[in-house]
């Protein structure tokens, strides 16, 4: 079965080691189609300016621009306005963001910040920043053997004390999906907000951040076909007025003097300095890819790859997955027997096969599971049926040299 | 007339230069600050409302020449208006200034018209009228250029 | 006399209104050279991945990219050592971390800051937001009309109160290039440590760390021919690493356990999430190039430029100049009587010329002068004599309209 | 032979799953953790020193093939060496990995010259080796691959 996406991605094609590129890391960084490849260079080649500042032509078409994306991440993720969307370089940063201006003014000592044992480090460390720097204590949600929360211990952690349940919409290493509008559900119940890390689901799966009603969402560009250094935090308009800045520079502020310095209105209260202009604009260019071949076809496709990469690798003797959840997208992990991940690693290179090894910044997920580290392949768009195949030759290969 | 004459009319010129209406008014029944960000415009408005019409409307800043042209027309236009005509004619020149679209009420205010070809010059000739705007909700906040996005 | 580079820069050659499009707001953000342009989309097409975890080879190539601009980062800026070389988003984000990190590990009420007041807003509300949260107090060298910092004065605000002093190597209104040396001595005879705002300094003039002695050095990309969303931060590598983290997230841990998280060491320590990789790699072709160039050619040029602007401007009527110091880089502010700066902005782009209105981020200096904005226009590699004269008749254009 | 054959030698995958020298040391003069965030690789090296000859030398240690190989290999090359000679290998094995340089006194360590093809695999080889160093030098920091950029 030919893949009717490849084609866009030029990187694909070409060999490494002699080999024809497999690229099976996407849930890492995913590979840009041409077209925001040329979104970006053109715009570097006949608009660039400063944004927001210029009475020039350059500078009204970048900011055009670049306001433009704004509307399309906004449509993208279902916001219910232009203010709720914020640039920032990352998803990193847009939960550091979060972390420190929501949490300086609303924690104290004896508060709870609530995570789950399947997060990504992004998703854990800024939390133990901001509990140390506040006293407040970090509570975290359990899984099972398969990779689910579990809903149970989550109910019972919730307590007057909860302040901010922080989770993430789809795990990067178990590919489980977790059930966002319960889980806001109950943290609003109990008066919490809820930051959910979105990095790993947009590219995956539909996001309607009202549907959810999840007060904050990050999620990266570089992890959704676009360019790397921008993220998106999206935060309740409410919720949004009344934080601080995060960052002070230009941009943010409406007037300052020595004594006195007032902030911007939302959004660019919380965009300080000069933003990644040219990336923003690649940016809209991916959504625009990604809206084109419509999430119907993105989970079909990404599904038939999951369904058939579980069958294929579990036919290998000594493999263990990692993440059997009910509700996943299409990333796998797995562990075999008496093979170190990270020789499987350096044999599939050697096949052509990239694939990620290691902990995947979720080291106390792998604790879990009692492995140091593990083997993930994750798919995209451009991943077909073939790509697995190639996979499954390539482990074959690695277990006649460790036999 | 090219689109640069059209938008620095004489009559524009002429009010940016010597604005009319312009001072403090002591026994203003509402008031308001309004500020641009991206330019450094600056205006103040004031209005005396008597029942539901514009008494006098005075207006003080600094800014270029096509915010202080816009203001001083705006006064000049609004004096004696009902608050129901105030609401015509701010959509009435909205439109004007944005897309070009003259309508009957608009009067000498249709000098403006040049500005649909100035999209970065829109907030410039709106902001006193967003000034006033908000004068006459109360609001008390400094009205910003940059409220939407 | 024909310009060398104009051919590098193709934004350069097109029309805007119909007129060649003469570009002058170099301060607010350079063009790309074709070179940077092609090294980025080059990047995206052939060996894009995320970097630092891979053990394949496309992950292999782009570390190794990324940490070639490291190393030519360090050299362009002769720093000490790698590891006082961190990637930020930008200038105003590298000012953050530090008052973030050095600030609220390092000052208590009654501390006091010295900016001055040429400071970009940048350099400004990161020390007002630290020092309201420290208790810290801001205090402000005063300066010259003639746009000098007033070194007798910054003198006497030395004390043993004194714990930090952020001051911009060359002010993006007034081309002023300030004595640092100076500043750093005075300011470690007090035991204060000195943060440099190079954000206008590094397209223009040679910079060395060492011998400036500065112990923090911030600037951008996106100002030295380079993309957008790149930043550095040098620092001192005793002062880094006694520093907590800024953000937290993945790479710039070493372990992390729910009990406690290890950071790993300089520089990820302070580069949470991933980086903005194809743009750092875009600016070390920017570094090349100016290197290629030469900065004994840069500064002549600069100053050509900027002595025929000075020489011209003067000969018309009503014009007054905003910063006239005996050492300044390629930037020119004005005012011209009874006509708003931007006015002038308008009626320039309406012939092709793109320069920069109003207050330029730097309120309080604007403050100083006395006037809510002005004109800026601002030479890089690829202007010429032909813009300037293209000004001049732009600025005569302008008073025909106004008087 | 291949590049990964020649990486995975039998003697590696051999010394990768069935590590000499391998458990904890009670009478230790010198001992030392090392870690490599990238891949999760732990080691610990102990030695006992008499005068200035490794009189014993173990490790503890989980990780890939190349890693525990390289520690494995490596305690059984340091027996009985003086200090002196600890270093001058320490010098030739570097180079082995890196570049490939073999020289007289590697003798059984020479099976990693494979690695000079896998630069992303020499921190696996050198972890050992590194950690080994910093218990000599008795540091007290865990030794962690990321220390130099
Ligand atoms: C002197 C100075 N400092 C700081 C900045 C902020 O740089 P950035 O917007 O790239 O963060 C600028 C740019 O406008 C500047 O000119
Ligand atoms: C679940 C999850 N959260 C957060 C992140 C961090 O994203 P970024 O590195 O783009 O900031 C990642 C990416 O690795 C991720 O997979």
């Amino acid at each position: 079965m030919m893949n009717l996406y490849k084609k866009d991605f030029p990187i694909l094609n070409q060999t490494v080691h002699d080999k024809t590129l497999v690229y099976l890391d996407s849930s890492a960084s995913n590979q840009k189609p041409e077209v925001v490849i040329q979104t970006v260079s053109q715009y570097e080649r006949m608009h660039h300016a400063n944004v927001h500042r210029g009475v020039y032509e350059l500078s009204r078409r970048a900011t055009g621009a670049f306001e433009e994306t704004r509307e399309a991440v906004k449509q993208f993720i279902h916001a219910n306005s232009l203010q709720e969307i914020i640039f920032t370089s990352g998803t990193t940063a847009a939960i550091n963001l979060v972390a420190q201006s929501y949490g300086r003014t609303h924690f104290k000592a004896g508060d709870e910040i609530i995570v789950s044992m399947m997060e990504h480090h992004s998703n854990i460390v800024p939390w133990q920043m901001i509990a140390e720097a506040t006293g407040a204590i970090l509570k975290v949600i359990p899984i099972n053997l398969a990779g689910e929360l579990d809903l149970d211990a989550y109910r019972l952690l919730l307590s007057p004390r909860t302040k901010l349940v922080a989770v993430a919409h789809v795990s990067n290493v178990l590919g489980t999906i977790n059930p966002i509008q319960e889980i806001t559900r109950l943290a609003h119940a109990h008066q919490a907000v809820v930051l959910v890390d979105g990095a790993q689901a947009v590219a995956h799966i539909p996001v309607d951040v009202q549907a959810l009603d999840c007060d904050f969402y990050a999620f990266s560009s570089h992890k959704a076909y676009g360019p790397t250094g921008v993220g998106i935090l999206y935060g309740k308009r409410a919720l949004l007025e009344n934080m601080p800045p995060y960052q002070g520079g230009g941009e943010m502020v409406e007037q300052v003097t020595f004594a006195k310095t007032t902030y911007n209105t939302l959004p660019y209260k919380f965009e300080a300095g000069t933003p990644n202009i040219a990336n923003v604009i690649g940016f809209k260019a991916a959504i625009d890819y990604v809206k084109h071949i419509g999430f119907t076809r993105v989970v079909e496709h990404d599904q038939a790859l999951l369904a058939y990469a579980t069958e294929q690798l579990t036919t290998l003797p000594g493999i263990k997955l990692i993440g059997t959840a009910r509700q996943k997208i299409g990333i796998i992990s797995f562990v075999i027997e008496n093979v170190h991940a990270h020789d499987i690693g350096t044999i599939l290179d050697h096949e052509g096969i990239a694939v990620r090894v290691g902990n995947h910044c979720a080291m106390p997920l792998m604790q879990f599971y009692q492995e140091a580290a593990c083997v993930r392949a994750s798919f995209a768009i451009y991943n077909s049926i073939a790509d697995i195949d190639a996979l499954m030759m390539g482990l074959k290969t690695v277990q006649r040299y460790f036999n | 007339m090219s689109d640069l004459r059209e938008l620095y009319q004489d009559v524009i010129i002429d009010h940016g230069r010597h604005p009319r209406n312009i001072g403090e008014m002591q026994d203003a029944t509402h008031r308001q600050e309004g500020f641009n960000p991206l330019c450094g415009d600056k205006v103040k408005v004031y209005i005396k409302l008597h029942a539901d019409r514009v008494e006098n409307i005075q207006f003080e800043g600094c800014g270029c020449a096509i915010s202080m042209a816009s203001a001083s027309l705006m006064t000049e236009a609004l004096k004696e208006k009902t608050l129901a005509e105030v609401d015509i004619l701010f959509s009435a020149y909205h439109e004007l200034v944005t897309c070009g679209a003259t309508s009957d009420h608009l009067g000498k205010l249709r000098v403006m018209a040049g500005l649909r070809e100035f999209p970065l010059r829109v907030k410039c000739a709106t902001l006193a009228w967003h000034t006033m705007k908000a004068a006459l909700a109360e609001s008390k906040q400094i009205v910003s250029t940059e409220e939407s996005v």
